[in-house]
């Protein structure tokens, strides 16, 4: 790129507070500026605008990064900072950054525009920790390129990891690669990948289904919004090569509806690799062809299981059912099928281009919000402590607040108590402390939070996205969810807390699915590190704050 | 006799007319239609030569189809992890004295639409509005086309 | 033998009483109770009105259904060694929990004395006589621990029996199987 | 056909290959109970009354959909075991309206024994009263959602035997509740043959034929597997 360019980051939380009317404006501005310098014979105004997946810190939105045409870049949030964002105000900064920009522009060229920092911005500087101390393989082109031009993902690599397995035709040989690299399913049970591959691959029978599922359900995750939106090429660039591996001809990905922009992405995407052949029949002149289907959710969180995904994508209910067989022996319409969530795709390119062995331990996004003062995406590698993520580069709790607890892992995860924050996040250790990785979803909770609010609220969420299927499920959630709110008003007596501690083993043990397996570990977890919390709440009197318990 | 909808007979060619199209089907015509109401849940029965029960229930499984037709208005408060410990219980429940059906109103909740940074906020006909308070949302509201 | 008499209670909360008929079908058997036990309060076998103290064992008919059922549990508690959860009015709240589908005392008094009232009906308030119905029927071990639980609609007069006697002789009763402990 | 050879409560058992743990179980004369299932259906899983243990595993199976295999040890009663079966009961119980004493079904009800099975004389958790109602359209039967445990037998008979498929779950959690076409009346459903299968496998009396009264529903699951048997051999027991 021989001028300057700003990268706006278009997805959907800058979006929220008006980035998308930000870069339409900075949009039509320079081509009006361009289009005029060219009449009146002006060179060097190559000054281009995009719009790009997320820059990581959404806290701070909208975010906008200004790239010198020598290279290096500067970031700059335009946010409110937690200002209630109305249109008017809204508005206001849009103009003012636009009004600016167009000066900046008459001005000069595209080194005046390098140069050029936007009104009432703060530029993040690069050692700021947020940015520093990520490793962005998964997210590496995420928040560099335009995610609705296949083109400029294209000029950044994308496909080269898929042309070069056709070229080899190995599929044998790529599974190995990923077996090696030890990478696991990033959707929350941590399964072996290589394995997976490995096991649909070994199924008779010609026709073979690729399923992508990007039913990011749990509260407070969007790490796999943010590659969809971001650099949905990516994932494709992963499920053809996964579909190479293992002799699949036809793949589906099952995105939510509550993600209208990540689908927009998603359908642009399709369509252009198509156009491009990089998706279809003999992709890349190979005899290799790869069919991809977007299925859209209708609002079921239960359909994250893969039994249940099936069932959606053949048009059922949502409604898991018994494994064996499991979905690489009989899957979609009966056939084999591999299902691997957004991330997990996502990473095989990088896998490949590093080789396992420089790929591994490999990295992990995490999606960090709630009572922490900088809240976004971040990728860092595999095993990071979570203090270095909370505090170090979430900055840790509110001004006179103190971090109680974060919780990972959504409804079927638990809360990692304050004095354990330099665990290491990885799949073990995290279970030690009985809650699990799940799928990135990271929320801080600070020392104004009850945890058994917490424990109520994930069992209220599971006892409504309970299928209904199994009792133990679709009734023990109630009844616990009952208990927690006698608890939280002070009804209860140590016979019911007794009551609950029977419940839960019950529910995990009996359930069908992991939903309901799950839907008792915040109850487990927060009992395990927060018993003073459940126990204050059994006196008439309020007692004096609960404190964490040293586990 | 005219075929009923037939603005349905794209999506249903594409899926072939085959069952396991049935969601992506209800998908578009609540698009379409705003809501799923019994002659077009029967229209795509037929179509899809699948048992009424079968549609029924895999329609009402889905928390985003409807049987109703929708408010001139949708205010959703978003109920993820994130919005909650920020206050979203409280903020649905000031919302829910409010007599918002009488302005065509129609109040919902969404379990997390994964732009948590904005927590707490609310999803009004599809415009995500950061960090509101009962108060905010009120007044946002108050400005919508009656 | 006549020294070793227990203290036996029966009450009678929110239940048809059929409870009660169904100890009274005991029969011959109730002349070899007599023997072993003294009843001191019992709505089908006593005069006495007040509920005493020092109670070995008192069977406890129906659900609770207001206050002064609440009350008489609570005073049944506090003076009963063992308490004999009786029947499946006491046990599942059963037929007169069939109002809490309708999800509070005030939508039952309205149903009952307004709605289905033949012209000019009357929600009931006395207060100090007519009781307040609670806003639901409760088993009672919701509200107070239960030692011994006696299911049926009523239990048979056999299965009363199979209850009391280990009761008579000092032990806890083990029931178990379909006549034993059969609901309905 | 291959024959497995399996440990069930340390009893040998012998059975052919492809048969399922709860058949194997029976054979050997242990007492599995179970619900939602019925021989002449497929097996759904949903009640997990047949959970059983299986030696090396921590994770209990569903012995209705677990497929026997050589050398497997299973062990079908355990205080652990106990625990669940009788939770799962109170479950239901508290789940809907199960009023016993005024039940067509009194006496012959599969829920009902099923309690005394667990040793269930009380329910550990508070009764829920949900507000359900009662579909008494049909000129022949009725539904009494209070007593239905959504064991999906009518679903599967009428699907799976009938082939009308009047029926499927509707909604979701603890929402569910049986449907008949677009959920509507009973009556309304044209797809209805009147052929009263799923009155006869219903385990309790939510489905129920309209002229009986207290305790006379009995269910007629044996009626069922002789159709099943006769369509599946070309056999019929005239």
């Amino acid at each position: 790129m021989s001028g300057a360019c700003l990268r706006i980051c278009t997805a959907a939380s800058c979006r929220s507070r008006g980035a998308e009317t930000l870069r339409q404006r900075c949009s039509a501005l320079l081509e009006s500026a361009n289009s005029a310098s060219a009449t009146q014979g002006v060179a060097g105004r190559d000054v281009t605008v995009k719009g790009v997946g997320c820059l990581g810190p959404c806290s701070e939105g909208p975010l906008l990064a200004v790239d010198a045409a020598a290279g290096g870049s500067r970031l700059f949030s335009l946010g409110t900072n937690g200002q209630a964002g109305s249109a008017a105000v809204i508005e206001a900064a849009i103009k003012a950054v636009a009004a600016d920009l167009h000066t900046a522009v008459a001005d000069g060229d595209g080194s005046a525009v390098a140069q050029w920092s936007p009104p009432h911005s703060r530029e993040l500087p690069a050692d700021d920790p947020f940015l520093a101390l990520q490793l962005r393989r998964v997210l590496a082109q995420c928040g560099r390129i335009d995610p609705a031009e296949i083109a400029d993902a294209l000029a950044a690599g994308a496909y080269r990891q898929l042309q070069a397995v056709l070229q080899r035709n190995d599929p044998a040989g790529v599974i190995e690669l990923v077996r090696r690299s030890g990478l696991r399913g990033r959707g929350g049970a941590g399964y072996p990948t290589g394995l997976k591959w490995a096991t649909v691959a070994a199924m008779p029978g010609g026709e073979k289904v690729v399923v992508c599922n990007a039913d990011e359900g749990d509260p407070g995750a969007f790490m796999d919004r943010t590659v969809l939106e971001g650099d949905p090429h990516t994932l494709l660039e992963g499920m053809a090569i996964a579909a190479h591996a293992v002799g699949a001809d036809r793949g589906f990905i099952y995105v939510r509806a509550e993600y209208p922009l990540a689908i927009e992405r998603l359908r642009i995407a399709i369509a252009q690799a198509e156009q491009h052949g990089w998706l279809g029949t003999a992709i890349a002149g190979s005899d290799f062809s790869f069919h991809v289907e977007l299925r859209v959710g209708a609002g079921a969180y239960v359909c994250g299981e893969e039994t249940a995904l099936i069932h959606s994508i053949e048009g059922r209910r949502g409604v898991p059912r018994p494994r064996p067989p499991y979905p690489a022996q009989r899957g979609v319409f009966g056939l084999p099928t591999l299902i691997n969530n957004v991330e997990t795709f996502a990473n095989i390119p990088a896998l490949l281009r590093l080789g396992p062995e420089a790929y591994a331990p490999g990295t992990k996004v995490f999606s960090l919000t709630g009572q922490v003062r900088r809240s976004g995406v971040l990728e860092v590698p595999m095993g990071t402590p979570l203090r270095t993520i909370v505090e170090t580069m979430g900055g840790g709790a509110p001004a006179g607040r103190r971090i109680k607890a974060v919780q990972t892992g959504g409804p079927s995860g638990g809360c990692v108590p304050a004095s354990a924050l330099d665990t290491p996040v990885d799949y073990e250790s995290l279970q030690a402390l009985g809650t699990i990785m799940g799928s990135g979803g990271m929320v801080v909770l600070d020392d104004t939070t009850n945890m058994v609010d917490i424990a109520a609220f994930f069992m209220a969420f599971s006892r409504e996205e309970s299928c209904g299927k199994c009792i133990p499920c679709r009734s023990g959630t109630v009844q616990l969810e009952m208990l927690l709110r006698k608890l939280l008003s002070r009804q209860a007596s140590e016979l019911d807390l007794a009551q609950l501690e029977r419940l839960c083993p019950v529910v995990s043990e009996a359930s069908l699915c992991g939903l309901g397996q799950s839907a008792p570990r915040p109850v487990l977890s927060t009992l395990r590190h927060f018993r003073g919390d459940y126990l204050a709440l059994l006196e008439p009197t309020p007692a004096a704050p609960p404190q964490e318990q040293n586990p | 006799m005219p075929e009923p909808y037939p603005e349905l007979q794209p999506v249903l060619q594409r899926h072939g007319y085959r069952p396991d199209g049935l969601i992506e089907v209800l998908n578009r015509a609540q698009e379409l239609h705003g809501h799923l109401s019994p002659p077009l849940l029967r229209h795509i029965a037929r179509q899809l030569k699948l048992p009424l029960s079968r549609v029924q229930g895999t329609a009402s499984f889905y928390h985003l189809f409807r049987f109703q037709p929708p408010a001139r208005h949708c205010c959703l408060v978003c109920t993820g992890t994130a919005c909650h410990v920020l206050g979203a219980a409280a903020l649905l429940a000031a919302l829910e004295h409010e007599p918002l059906q009488e302005r065509g109103i129609e109040l919902g909740s969404v379990r997390c639409i994964g732009t948590c940074s904005g927590a707490p906020l609310v999803v009004v006909d599809g415009q995500v509005w950061n960090h509101q308070s009962a108060a905010g949302v009120l007044d946002g509201l108050r400005s919508l086309d009656p | 033998m006549t020294n070793a008499k227990i203290r036996l209670a029966t009450v009678w909360l929110a239940g048809c009483s059929g409870c009660h008929m169904s100890f009274l079908d005991l029969d011959e058997w109730l002349l070899e109770l007599a023997e072993r036990a003294e009843i001191v309060y019992s709505p089908v076998a006593s005069d006495i009105k007040t509920f005493p103290s020092n109670v070995d064992v008192c069977l406890v008919e129906g659900g609770v259904a207001n206050t002064d059922n609440l009350e008489l549990l609570h005073q049944v508690r506090a003076n009963s060694r063992v308490l004999v959860s009786f029947g499946d009015c006491a046990i599942t709240a059963n037929i007169p929990g069939m109002r809490n589908m309708l999800n509070g005392a005030d939508p039952v008094l309205r149903r009952s004395y307004l709605e289905l009232a033949d012209g000019s009906g009357q929600l009931p308030h006395a207060p100090g006589i007519v009781p307040e119905l609670l806003e639901r029927v409760v088993p009672v071990h919701e509200l107070v621990p239960v030692d011994v639980w006696l299911p049926g609609c009523p239990p048979s007069a056999e299965r009363i029996r199979a209850a009391l006697e280990p009761l008579l002789a000092g032990e806890m009763p083990q029931l178990s199987g379909a006549d034993q402990i059969r609901f309905g | 056909m291959s024959v497995c050879t399996l440990r069930i409560d340390n009893r040998d058992v012998a059975i052919a290959a492809g048969a399922s743990v709860l058949e194997a179980a029976r054979a050997a004369g242990a007492a599995i109970p179970t619900l939602c299932h019925l021989d002449g259906l497929s097996p759904v899983a949903a009640c997990r009354l047949c959970l059983v243990e299986l030696e090396g595993s921590d994770k209990l199976q569903a012995a209705c959909v677990t497929a026997v295999a050589d050398g497997m040890q299973v062990r079908t009663d355990s205080p652990r075991l106990r625990e669940i079966r009788r939770s799962v009961i109170e479950l239901l119980f508290t789940e809907g309206n199960h009023v016993c004493a005024i039940c067509v079904a009194n006496g012959h009800c599969e829920l009902q024994d099923l309690a005394v099975t667990v040793g269930m004389d009380h329910s550990r958790l508070p009764y829920r009263f949900p507000d359900r109602h009662v579909d008494l359209s049909h000129p022949l039967f009725g539904l009494d959602h209070n007593r239905c445990i959504l064991c999906s037998r009518c679903v599967r008979v009428c699907d799976e035997v009938e082939g009308a498929h009047v029926w499927d779950i509707g909604w979701r959690g603890e929402h569910c509740r049986i449907i008949a076409g677009l959920d509507e009346p009973w009556e309304a459903v044209n797809a209805c043959t009147h052929c009263g299968k799923c009155v006869e496998v219903c385990p309790t009396g939510a489905l129920f034929h309209k002229a009986d009264t207290s305790e006379e529903k009995q269910g007629h699951p044996e009626r069922l597997q002789a159709l099943v048997h006769a369509r599946n051999h070309q056999q019929w027991q005239p």
